[in-house]
């Protein structure tokens, strides 16, 4: 075990995955000698020769598009975006194209993009923003999301030997602020599998991505006051592990679902649609979703702050939630 | 270039059978019995027998919407095709989609996007898959001359150029995008004029002319696989039909439908044959009865085929499913 | 009062809009002398001039982006997408520049995109899309959605005067099936307001687009053995009527949600989530969600009737309900 | 051209204070006291200063992130800049949105959104509305060498084209993208040779001198002002900073930097100045004087602003709220 940060581990699982299979290669833009914007890809090019790691012309939709025909013809494509944000541009391939290839003519493509997501970074608008929402009503594609350093090497390496399209957002606020001991040898984290990130009985908070260090600093809290969290990371955002999300919610019976992707329409809608769903009986309280407010993502620090949902607001939700 | 016998016989058998099978599915449908619509190459079918014909086994056709013959002579057979109209479960995508939405890897013909031009960064791809694994196989990937005014267009242009992918770029220039005439699409003279954007060959070829496309496709073709990067072919032709079987097309001159008339591609091919004494008339004859035959019976199969079960919506999402 | 269909009653707002307002323009492809793929602008063109109804090239991203500048400065466009599908290609600019310039600095950007949308039609994955999910998490769009032809009238008149980007989802299956009495002079229907479209006391059957159809049909064969159901018809999807939502949920304390659109992540999702949030304790029951699978809109008519939700199902969902 | 002096000064005075300003936010940024990215036009200001200044009042910019002399021209204050660039109330969004992400109806200046080159197709409507009412107004739209890749340049440049809408399209040649150089952007020597493809005049020019910048631009917009259509102007210059103020641009050569340091656009505008005795050495000093006065009370006015409420977030939305 060795102690490796968030941003290191993406670097090992593409570096391992790379030598392991020869189909595997990385396109975007300054992958190359630069080694990408977050400096995620830095080496790989030396190691595997500027044709496995693939410096594009500006161009998300043509390079995403060339990933997707890449991957028909058996490679297995990892797709940098510098931003998130910037995966707009290739909504449509990966909308049309790349999520819909097996449904309407059998074809499998193995593809996974990259995509640094998330504010408290002071990027603004446009480079701050979650994007899970854009697809999450796509049928055909899978996103993931790690919190953990462990589950960002992990969760790629299944991502990559994942026989579908997936966008794997990686949280860059957490690149360089955390820290796992992680193993040696090779692992992989199943796409569609939860984790308990701290057990507890008396509500539930499901979240992922960077929201579950939140989630962990209010539980801390929560805890001298007696109040015992159990905290569910997602994992996989799509498809949702509906077990997992059950599961606690049978145990718990109250439930608060935290995202810093905005409100309406938000990966929480549809956590609490299912539960409402599935689990009406076991509700001792409305499921209450804590979120960042229904706006771009603001600016400055002040702002931001405000945006991006805090420990405190959760502790409030959860301590509301309790006097059910 | 020195084409043989043979295959001028088959250029003639696959522009004949492209014609009787969408002439065939045009009355089907003014009979009610196909749901969607039915978009046909009529007046064009040189254009897609013409470059289809000249890939080798193993390259790959990233194709549009009005590439029947790519899909015949690739080995997708009428029977299919039919079924694929019908809707039936023994069409190329068993019902899940309809008429020109096909695509089948294991006849190397990537699926039609019905996004317009999507497929050129598709196709760009893999090539690049080609050259990178060092395999000598070229991609043919194909659009309208509308489909050129997309940005899709420009960026797996550019791509394929900088990277000098064997990959074939062809324009079925036929004159129209649905009611928009060339000169609302684009203030050039020719499309091919497009390709100097990204430093490309082009070639402009007559696209009622098989022998011609053909030939260029062929030439396009070697220099790709040798490592001489990509062309742009321009193939001018004349859509007779509407944009699809619903559209009169009332806003095409009947002087220009006149004209193009004369220079029918079948015609054409018959007059070449005939008069260079490659072939009688009744040779030709018997083709065509060959043919006929072959859509009868393709016919007669599609009929007799049973539709997908109403439960076979909810398979085939994912190649790699999410255990619950 | 004329009796209207929902296409007409589309194109008289049109029709009027311009004719009140010169900034009011509409581009999209054939759009002009052709009148649109399904008719809709037919005539427009001649009664203002192949300016105010633009043909454009192929290409969604930059008609639309063009429509952003004009109304940057002091035009009101109303894009036509020619299927709502294929506004997938012009998302970023829909999400990152029409989306944001009001919050970001303050420019007001009054457009409307007209989407064509819905399945029903035989139309495949690429021409039945509900696009509605692409938008509903991007903070700034507002989306409409109407059931007949009254307020496919005077909500796209309410999107036109609005000064935010609208995306107006026209429903292709009700086009020129369903008709009404509409009012000879002007009116709008406000954007944010949904509308009973059946009292009752039983049930609330919240839904929007050509489900409210499917709806009431329900409603009736229900209403038969003794169950009255409220219905709901947002038309506004985003934002959300809380207000209606919450008042129907108080008064029937059973709630079914019904879309076209696939389930996970869908609007329905909000709804369910909202109500769990802000009316937990009224709740008598779970919250239903019937909505079409997670997949592609599949092509025959087989299968397209299992993947849209049909009365039966409405009709199983709230006869369980009724249960509880 | 013949260019009055005191023009040739004010083109001086806006260099310099675009030097200026850019360079006090790098040294701000590496104090800590810019939260974001610092991206500046160092080497290249004689890009936004030439084509902004030969703009009329009522014309409008389409700018990218390198224009900061174009957004000083029009009438941006250095003090409202400052204030943005620190994320304050007073800053030109009010701190909603960082560094040079802005824009300014008032001054008719569009945001720049990050997205590269979303500004071409949006400038293009702006020239559309233009022409459409009839007003003799141009539009400048800029984007980087990169920006020239991607899909709604090509989009934007078409339309244009097709509808000799009154825009001038510039770009910053200033031959790398981020880490990535010319050659891996495009397989052409000039990146005035894309022009080609849309049938559309093109200049090349020197990048760093702006009174050749200015004269071209000038020239192009009235021919565009006058029905002409549209030009592209490729302005050759070097970017001498890295990307951003935190990249180190290890990348480019020593050699490469040294070279076109000599061409430094302000020493060329001094020698210019002085050696045709156009202006004294001395007066120009002064003018610097001027410009360092007019930093300073910006940065004073800038850090003595005060910062946003955290409940401005929930502020400006839409420009058409919806009542609840
Ligand atoms: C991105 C996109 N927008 C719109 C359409 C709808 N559409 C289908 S075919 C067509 C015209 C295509 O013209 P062209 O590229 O010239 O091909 P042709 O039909 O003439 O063969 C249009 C607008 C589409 N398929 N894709
Ligand atoms: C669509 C898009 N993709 C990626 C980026 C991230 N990005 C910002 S600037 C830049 C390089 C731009 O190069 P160029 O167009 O040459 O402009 P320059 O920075 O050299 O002025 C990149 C890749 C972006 N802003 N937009
Ligand atoms: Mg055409
Ligand atoms: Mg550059």
């Amino acid at each position: 075990m060795k102690e490796t940060t968030y941003l290191e581990a993406i670097k090992e699982a593409l570096d391992e995955e790379m030598a392991r299979d020869p189909d595997v290669f990385i396109l975007g833009e300054d992958v190359g000698v630069y080694g990408g914007a977050f400096r995620v890809t830095e080496g790989l090019s030396e190691k595997y020769g500027e044709w496995r790691v693939f410096d594009t012309p500006l161009s998300e939709s043509g390079f995403t598009g060339a990933a997707i025909g890449a991957a028909l013809v058996g490679m297995r494509p990892v797709v940098e975006m510098q931003f998130a944000d910037f995966v707009s541009c290739a909504f449509d391939q990966l909308v049309n194209v790349a999520a819909k290839n097996h449904y309407r003519w059998g074809a499998a493509t193995p593809l996974v993009v990259r995509a640094p997501y998330g504010g408290n970074v002071h990027g603004g608008a446009f480079h701050s923003q979650c994007i899970e929402g854009f697809f999450f009503n796509v049928p055909g594609l899978k996103i993931v999301a790690p919190s953990t350093a462990y589950d960002a090497k992990g969760l790629l390496k299944a991502a990559i030997r994942d026989n579908d399209p997936v966008i794997y957002c990686e949280h860059k606020y957490l690149y360089r602020r955390i820290k796992d001991h992680i193993p040696e040898e090779d692992y992989a984290v199943p796409i569609g599998k939860a984790r308990i990130a701290i057990e507890g009985n008396d509500v539930s908070i499901i979240t992922y991505g960077a929201m579950v260090h939140t989630a962990i600093e209010a539980a801390q809290t929560l805890k001298e006051s007696g109040v015992s969290c159990e905290i569910i990371d997602l994992r996989t955002i799509l498809p949702l592990d509906r077990k997992s999300i059950l599961t606690t919610v049978k145990k718990t019976n109250k439930v608060v679902v935290l995202h810093e992707q905005t409100k309406t329409g938000g990966v929480g809608a549809e956590i609490s649609a299912l539960i409402s769903e599935s689990c009406f009986d076991y509700l001792d309280g409305p499921i209450i979703r804590i979120a960042a407010p229904d706006t771009p993502v603001p600016y400055s620090a002040q702002m931001e702050e405000a945006f991006i949902p805090q420990p405190k607001d959760l502790i409030t939700a959860v301590e509301k939630l309790m006097r059910y | 270039m020195d084409i043989k016998r043979e295959d001028l016989l088959q250029l003639y058998y696959y522009l004949k059978l492209t014609r009787r099978l969408e002439d065939r599915a045009t009355s089907l449908y003014h009979q009610g019995k196909i749901l969607g619509g039915v978009w046909t190459s009529n007046g064009t079918e040189a254009v897609s027998v013409g470059y289809g014909y000249a890939l080798e086994k193993n390259d790959i056709a990233a194709p549009y919407f009005r590439d029947m013959g790519v899909f015949l002579i690739r080995g997708i057979t009428a029977k299919r095709i039919m079924a694929q109209y019908l809707g039936k479960k023994t069409g190329v995508t068993g019902g899940k989609e309809g008429n020109v939405h096909v695509g089948d890897l294991h006849f190397g013909v990537f699926g039609f996007p019905s996004h317009l031009t999507d497929n050129y960064p598709v196709g760009a791809g893999a090539a690049l898959a080609f050259k990178m694994r060092g395999e000598k196989r070229v991609v043919a990937a194909c659009t309208g001359d509308g489909g050129t005014s997309r940005g899709d267009f420009h960026e797996g242009m550019n791509i394929a150029a900088v990277r000098k992918l064997p990959i074939v770029f062809i324009c079925n220039n036929n004159q129209y995008a649905y009611s928009t005439p060339l000169k609302l699409q684009m203030a050039i003279k020719n499309v091919a004029e497009r390709a100097l954007a990204y430093g490309m060959p082009s070639k402009i070829v007559d696209g009622n002319n098989v022998v011609e496309v053909y030939a260029a496709a062929k030439e396009a073709y070697e220099v790709a696989r040798n490592g001489g990067g990509p062309t742009f072919i321009e193939c001018k032709t004349m859509r007779m039909h509407g944009h699809s079987e619903h559209d009169s097309a009332k806003y095409v001159p009947r002087e220009l439908l006149e004209e193009w008339k004369k220079k029918d591609p079948i015609l054409y091919m018959e007059t070449y044959l005939v008069g260079n004494q490659i072939a009688k008339k009744e040779e030709l004859d018997s083709i065509d009865l060959r043919v006929k035959k072959e859509i009868e019976e393709a016919e007669v199969f599609a009929e007799e085929s049973p539709y997908s079960e109403p439960e076979d919506v909810l398979k085939g999402l994912y190649a790699t499913p999410v255990e619950e």
